[in-house]
């Protein structure tokens, strides 16, 4: 077994399992620093893709930035300490079922899918490439992106200003 | 894209810049500062118009053809390609010049009017709001203008739409105001239904959504005898149904006959707004497009328009006669003009609605301003019988508005003793005239063989053009229309010089009738530039400087023989119809009209308003029914809320015993059926099992019966199950 | 023997996924919901990276996933803001309280 | 108790300093040696089909060290060793060659450095702000100068109860410690010590570090939040804001060497600036100046140091976040902060100041580069090598340390606007105005080699200014220390 395959079942070990603690927590900030490992170890994934970039943007954006927020919303929102939420029984079940059909039938067809084995590739230089890409081939919705987070920046700035004195 | 287009194109987004800034940033600029931006990016616009203008007068047919250039793809439907481009033409540039030029003054008189009308709502000043939305309409008005393809225009023509709904409502803490725009809303939506069937008809049948290919695709069809032309639905082609549909929006939008109601109430909005929207520009898209859809109307469609707009401009002009609201007044004058400029249209008379067209937007504009410096004067009284002898307080006004009064009733000498076939007049005079000219011609002139002169060459052009185009049908002859369609008109034609009269009269000459209202009158210098320069304009937008312009824009229909080079020869010749004894009788009695209806207005009403009471009360009946506007407003309430009301009753029945038993049906056997396998579960298995399921199966059957609570996550969940499913049934079916 | 390839990376990305859903489903609490969100985009991101190395050979997969990162950041911020904003209407976080449509 | 441990603490210090150096320095230099038997080796047996170096058996390093192959491998002409001494030695330098044995030494070696010097800079730290306030610090444990005064805080704190406050969400209470540290730590992954002695020399490297310090971020705020106190609440919420907010001045601080390297790679953005003194970044030109004070200004944020320090205020939040925290895991926030503090010093070092350059050009010592054994340890001191970083780093944290007892602590509101209003556009202005340079000015042009020689000589002023105060205030410690002071403590 080698490095890169013990590596791999680990991490994958690690995301499924803070996925699943996702599902269990009832706790929302537990569930948040569930959401921490999942992120993380996709993350890691992608180093094993040989994605270096888009792991350290995942880190950056994703655990560095959009969990905080997620974090600082929760903390903002959550009144009484350890507030719990259950969920109705009802719907428990349902998507427990549900989803696990899902999962299954979804297993099921990518073990049977006729993969033609393509040698991987090693990107040469993968952030040089990206760059590249994302100003040329993908400039446009390169600049959407920008242009929507502006957007967004307005908006939620807008959203979240306290409410005008009558 | 062509230096020309580009200026248009500048100057239809330096509206759009205008609102965004104001949108944004309006309430920091503060009371003069955000009007100032609106005027200010207006006035650019109508700079580069104007420039626009002058490079299109310098340049010769090739070069007008090459200044055009191809539109730009935004997308295709269905195999049918959506492309949005600047329809190039003559009309296009005066109308968009006329919508800045006007506009950009009504704006800088609007900074005065508003100064003092702005309320401030929650402590905020609303006058910012004003003008963001002064400009947007800009932005819609001028894109619907130059707008090629009639989705754009639809576009434009929505964005229109709902700006004017903005203004009406602008007063929103006023019920009458909200009322007023819910109800402009409203009843344009009724328009717009027809013109959305027309447009998926176009779609349908044509295939082509821009202006000059759906024509090109219409020949086609006529040539070919498509299903447009072959099929009929009830007696009239499908060609026909599609104009007149088409023809619908432009009853909304331009208030005709069915849907004027919206109109007058629409007067709640501040004045300038009347004077800009409801009275010179938006109003006129309905002609506009009109003139636009023209070479897709069958002469059976332009009779239609043409009855649609005869009807309208007698009702406006007889209810107009007893108004006493100053804006009213003003308002249903609007709604005959219009009327006047579709009678135009439906008679073939494309030029010379379009020349009334712009003539209106001036001294529309001049007289609607006018009334606002007048209530802004008396402290916002509209009503006339409180009003006279303003003209001393405010002598610019006044003369102003006369003026405008005299274009709108066709004032003009008839100079027809005067060498080179010289004309003197306003605008209204020679646009009247000739819409009336058209008129008789086309009911009583092949009849009488009487148009060597003035048809003869010309009227041969569009006929030989049909004939080569058609390959094998004979060309459809145009039918004479109903001597009505003339006679009426020219009744009206006497009845606005009174009502328009009777209206200045009483707001400006004899003695004051409410000495507190004189007292306080007097006029401001930001509101009157604007009132002496659309003056200027009235007189200026002659038939000298716009009908040329127009008239090099005309189509050339393939079903309507056009009879604007009768017109255009009618008009050109006018000194020579004197040799002619019906044109000269035509001349004389129309051209003459305004002092006959002067007259009149100046003998009733020179000693204030008692003669003119007695008058009402010597004709009671007809009094009390124009007073009720011939009881539109009551008709449409009894038959549209009595027939919402009953059908709501219906679906309400319906949702209770039907929809609603269902329900509770479905609910009370899943239910049963739940407590049912409780029980039998229960004899076997441990109660907390059984309690579960049961309690599953009673949320089921509660899923069953509520499916639409508002729990987005239940929706999730609805999609995850589709979503499992399928995938279940690829991986094991 | 245990392997590492394509497959493995699909199934890793579509128990994510199926967690994502379940919490999405389930959870009450707005911010709970936003986690599932997460976890269903990053079940995603993780699916394009895994078919870029192993399927395409191009980095088109992961140029979509940074698309993808940039916009759960922006769909977070202004998620976030709404929930101060329900925050603050309904002094709770719980979704189920917001199912009226008057404010 | 006091007396053995009076025996002891000496020669533990020496040891650890000892270690520092090892850790830091010799590691490299056997890996180096192994690194080029391998490539020897491979000039005789042909690499394989991968491109893979061979691997050494022990036989082949004994007989390299014995001389009996000949290669370019610089001992092999030098020194030859003995038999015994060749084979004692080709034990320890064989695993060396394995990828994993040298992730374990950098594991252990990165928790050990941190570690230490976490313990050295708290009692520096001590010993500076006494100085600041004309005090003597830390005077008794350990003898001279107090040295081991962190050693015996951190024997007290092992032995202290975990408490655990009532309410406090247990789990979250206990991983919030980790999940500050560990990001901490794991930054060093990718933070070069050399060219050599890096543990991962990622082709992103740059990026990694500043994401590791945003992940740390959630350490402190989960901390706040899981310890059922409202100060530690409002402590977390201001480190989450702060953070959040200063993150982006620091990755456009960050943007501008790496506009004008093009890469992300630090050993790659280091060994560019290995020609000496004036090829160092920060010296380029003056918007890459501006960009390494704004640098500093917001990792100084970044590590909530003063005057930023407003998650820990403890005129206003008792302590902030780490309130309810004592003993093990409360150390564990400090070995975060000070492994951070560090890792900006080195940071800045790497991408404005010479990296692991000495402010000679490094071609002077080429030529000890291949020479023998002694030669390449000594050209590591005097040229480039990890002691180089490790100095400059602790320069910077030396000069945090300096602001921090200087300046007082401003407002939340001042925090932001100094962020929001002041270092942003600042930022975005320098990396505007940076591009058009490198756009423009050829760095061979008149201008652009004028520019370098101005701020080559403010650089040059501003070192031998601090270099000069030190000296001065070393030299006259006595008068700047109060009398009383020097009368009553032993070690003065």
């Amino acid at each position: 077994m080698s490095g890169e395959v013990l590596a791999f079942y680990l991490l994958a070990a690690l995301a499924a399992g803070s996925a699943l603690g996702c599902v269990i927590a009832t706790n929302i900030v537990r569930m948040a620093m569930c959401l921490l490992g999942t992120l993380g170890a996709v993350a890691l994934l992608y180093f094993l893709l040989s994605a270096n970039f888009l792991a350290v943007i995942q880190l950056v954006v994703y655990a560095g930035g959009t969990l905080i927020l997620i974090v600082f919303g929760i903390m903002v929102t959550s009144r009484t300490y350890g507030e719990k939420l259950k969920p109705r029984t009802s719907e428990a079940l349902i998507g427990t079922i549900v989803v696990l059909a899902l999962f299954a039938g979804l297993v099921a067809i990518l073990l049977r899918a006729p993969w033609t084995p393509v040698a991987p590739t090693e990107p040469s230089n993968s952030v040089a490439q990206i760059g590249q890409e994302l100003l040329g081939t993908y400039l446009v919705p390169f600049e959407l992106a920008s242009v929507l987070l502006l957007a967004v920046m307005i908006g939620a700035a807008y959203l979240a200003q306290p409410a005008k004195k009558e | 894209m062509s230096t020309i287009e580009l200026l248009l194109v500048t100057g239809v987004l330096l509206p759009l810049a205008s609102f965004v800034l104001l949108a944004f940033v309006g309430s920091k600029l503060g009371k003069p500062a955000s009007g100032w931006v609106a005027v200010l990016a207006m006035a650019a616009s109508c700079v580069l118009a104007a420039v626009a203008l002058m490079q299109w007068q310098g340049l010769d047919a090739a070069g007008r053809a090459a200044a055009r250039s191809a539109p730009v793809l935004w997308a295709t439907l269905g195999g049918m390609p959506i492309k949005f481009g600047v329809n190039l033409d003559s009309l296009t540039l005066i109308m968009f010049f006329m919508v800045t030029f006007v506009s950009t003054w009504i704006f800088v008189f609007s900074v005065g009017y508003m100064a003092g009308h702005s309320d401030e709502i929650d402590g905020v000043s609303k006058f910012h709001r004003f003008f963001t939305y002064l400009s947007l309409f800009g932005f819609s008005m001028l894109l619907l203008v130059i707008a090629d393809s009639l989705l754009l225009l639809f576009i434009a023509w929505e964005l229109v739409g709902v700006c004017s709904y903005l203004l009406i409502g602008y007063y929103f803490h006023k019920k009458s105001a909200s009322d007023a725009g819910i109800k402009a809303f409203v009843t344009n939506r009724v328009g717009d239904f027809g013109f959305i069937i027309g447009l998926g008809m176009v779609v349908l049948f044509l295939g082509d959504l821009s202006l000059a290919g759906a024509a090109e695709r219409f020949h086609h069809e006529f040539t070919a005898g498509g299903p447009l032309f072959s099929r009929t639905f009830c007696g009239l082609s499908l060609a026909t149904w599609m104009g007149m549909l088409l023809f619908c929006g432009a009853i909304g939008k331009s208030a005709q006959f069915p849907l004027h109601v919206w109109l007058p109430d629409a007067m709640e909005g501040p004045t300038p707004v009347s004077a800009l929207i409801h009275a010179a520009t938006m109003v006129a898209a309905g002609v506009y497009l009109t003139a636009r859809i023209f070479v897709l109307l069958t002469p059976e469609a332009q009779q239609f328009v043409a009855i649609i707009g005869c009807i309208t401009l007698t009702l406006a002009a007889l209810v107009a006669i007893v108004q006493t609201d100053i804006k009213k007044v003003l308002a249903y004058s609007t709604i005959s003009q219009l009327g006047y400029m579709m009678l135009a249209m439906g008679v073939g008379a494309w030029i010379a609605a379009l020349f009334h067209l712009l003539a209106h937007a001036f001294f529309k504009a001049l007289m609607f301003l006018g009334s606002g410096q007048v209530i802004e004067g008396c402290h916002h009284e509209q009503d006339i019988r409180k009003m006279g002898g303003l003209i001393r307080k405010m002598p610019v006004t006044g003369l102003t508005f006369l003026v405008g009064v005299l274009a709108i009733a066709g004032a003009g000498i008839p100079a027809l003793w005067m060498p080179n076939h010289m004309k003197l007049g306003l605008g209204g005079y020679f646009s009247k005239d000739e819409i009336l000219a058209v008129a008789w011609h086309r009911v009583y002139g092949e009849n009488h063989g009487e148009n060597e002169v003035a048809a003869g060459a010309e009227i041969q052009n569009p006929k030989s053009k049909i004939e080569n185009a058609t390959v094998g049908t004979p060309p459809p002859e145009p039918r004479p229309l109903s001597p009505l369609l003339f006679w009426i008109p020219v009744l009206m034609a006497y009845v606005t010089p009174f009502y328009m009269m009777r209206c200045w009269w009483l707001t400006f000459m004899g003695k004051p009738r409410d000495r507190h209202v004189h007292e306080h009158a007097h006029e401001s210098p930001l509101m009157y530039v604007p009132l002496v320069v659309l003056a200027l304009g009235t007189f200026v937008s002659s038939y000298y400087l716009f009908r040329p312009l127009v008239a090099a824009a005309a189509p050339h229909p393939f079903l309507t023989a056009s009879y604007d080079g009768a017109a255009a020869e009618a008009a050109e010749a006018h000194a020579t119809m004197i040799s002619h004894g019906a044109h000269a009788a035509l001349a004389t009695r129309v051209g003459l009209a305004f002092v006959v209806g002067f007259v009149l207005a100046w003998l009733i009403y020179r000693k204030g308003l008692a003669v003119g009471e007695k008058l009402a009360a010597a004709l009671k009946p007809v009094y009390t029914v124009l007073v009720h506007k011939f009881y539109f407003d009551e008709l449409y309430g009894l038959v549209l809320i009595g027939g919402t009301m009953a059908l709501n009753a219906v679906s309400y029945a319906f949702d209770k015993f039907v929809v609603d038993g269902l329900v509770n049906l479905a609910a009370f056997v899943t239910e049963r059926l739940s407590w049912f396998s409780g029980m039998i579960v229960d004899q076997g298995v441990v109660d907390g099992a059984v309690n579960g399921v049961g309690r599953g199966t009673w949320s089921l059957g509660g899923l069953v019966r509520s499916p639409q609570v508002g729990r987005i996550r239940n929706y999730i969940l609805f999609a995850a199950t589709g979503v499992a499913v399928v995938v279940v049934w690829i991986a094991f079916v | 023997m245990l392997t590492v390839g394509l497959t493995q990376y699909l199934v890793l990305a579509a128990f994510l996924f199926c967690c994502g859903l379940f919490v999405m489903t389930t959870k009450r609490n707005a911010v709970g919901i936003l986690i599932g969100v997460e976890l269903v985009l990053n079940a995603a991101c993780l699916n394009l990276v895994a078919f870029s190395r192993y399927r395409v050979g191009t980095i088109d997969g992961q140029i979509a996933t940074l698309f993808i990162i940039v916009l759960a950041a922006a769909e977070a911020a202004v998620a976030i803001a709404i929930f101060v904003n329900y925050y603050r209407t309904l002094a709770t976080i719980d979704v189920d309280k917001g199912d009226e449509l008057r404010g | 108790m006091g007396s053995i441990l009076r025996k002891v603490a000496l020669p533990i210090f020496l040891i650890g300093v000892a270690a520092i150096m090892g850790i830091a320095w010799a590691p490299a230099l056997l890996c180096g040696t192994v690194d080029s038997m391998r490539d020897d080796l491979g000039t005789w047996y042909k690499w394989d089909l991968r491109g893979e170096r061979p691997t050494l058996t022990v036989g082949n390093i004994r007989q390299y060290l014995e001389g009996s192959i000949e290669g370019q491998f610089a001992p092999a002409a030098h020194v030859r060793f003995g038999h015994s001494t060749a084979v004692a030695f080709a034990y320890v330098l064989w695993p060396l060659q394995f990828r994993i044995t040298r992730d374990v030494l950098a594991v252990v070696g990165v928790v050990g450095f941190v570690s230490l010097f976490a313990m050295f800079a708290i009692w520096w730290e001590r010993k500076v702000a006494a100085r600041m306030q004309s005090r003597l610090g830390p005077m008794r444990v350990g003898g001279w100068h107090g040295w081991a005064q962190s050693l015996a805080d951190g024997l007290k704190l092992l032995q202290k109860e975990d408490i655990f406050i009532e309410g406090a969400d247990r789990p979250l209470f206990r991983m919030a410690a980790y999940v500050a540290f560990v990001p901490a730590l794991g930054l060093f992954i990718a933070l070069p010590f050399s060219a050599a002695w890096i543990a991962r020399d990622l082709d992103v490297g740059l990026i990694f570090i500043f994401a590791m310090f945003g992940v740390g971020v959630l350490g402190v705020l989960i901390a706040g939040w899981a310890s059922n106190n409202k100060w530690s609440m409002f402590g977390a919420m201001r480190e989450a804001c702060q953070m959040i907010s200063y993150e982006i001045p620091l990755g456009f601080a960050l943007l501008v060497p790496i506009m004008t390297v093009g890469t992300l790679r630090l050993t790659t953005i280091g060994d560019l600036q290995s020609g000496g003194f004036q090829t160092w970044l920060a010296f380029r030109n003056p918007f890459l100046l501006a960009a390494a004070l704004l640098f500093f200004i917001a990792a100084l944020a970044s590590c909530k140091r003063a005057p930023f320090d407003l998650p820990e205020a403890e005129s206003e939040l008792v302590a902030g976040f780490h309130t309810e925290y004592s003993g093990f895991r409360w150390a564990l926030f400090f070995f975060a902060e000070y492994a951070e503090m560090f890792a900006a010093g080195a940071l800045a070092a790497i991408l404005f100041f010479g990296a692991w350059h000495s402010p000679l050009p490094a071609a002077w010592g080429e030529s000890w580069r291949h020479g023998p054994l002694w030669q390449q340890a000594l050209h590591g001191v005097v040229f480039s090598g990890p002691l180089w970083l490790i100095g400059k780093g602790i320069f910077f944290v030396y000069v945090q340390m300096w602001l921090r007892w200087t300046l007082p602590r401003i407002r939340l509101d001042q925090v932001m606007y100094a962020c929001v209003q002041v270092m942003l556009p600042l930022a975005m202005l320098v990396l505007l105005a940076n591009t058009f340079w490198e756009w423009l000015v050829p760095s061979r042009s008149v201008l652009g080699m004028a520019a370098n020689a101005v701020c080559t000589a403010v650089g040059a002023v501003a070192v031998l200014a601090i270099i000069g105060i030190s000296i001065y205030g070393f030299v006259n410690r006595r008068r700047l220390v109060g009398t009383l002071v020097v009368k009553h403590l032993p070690g003065a």
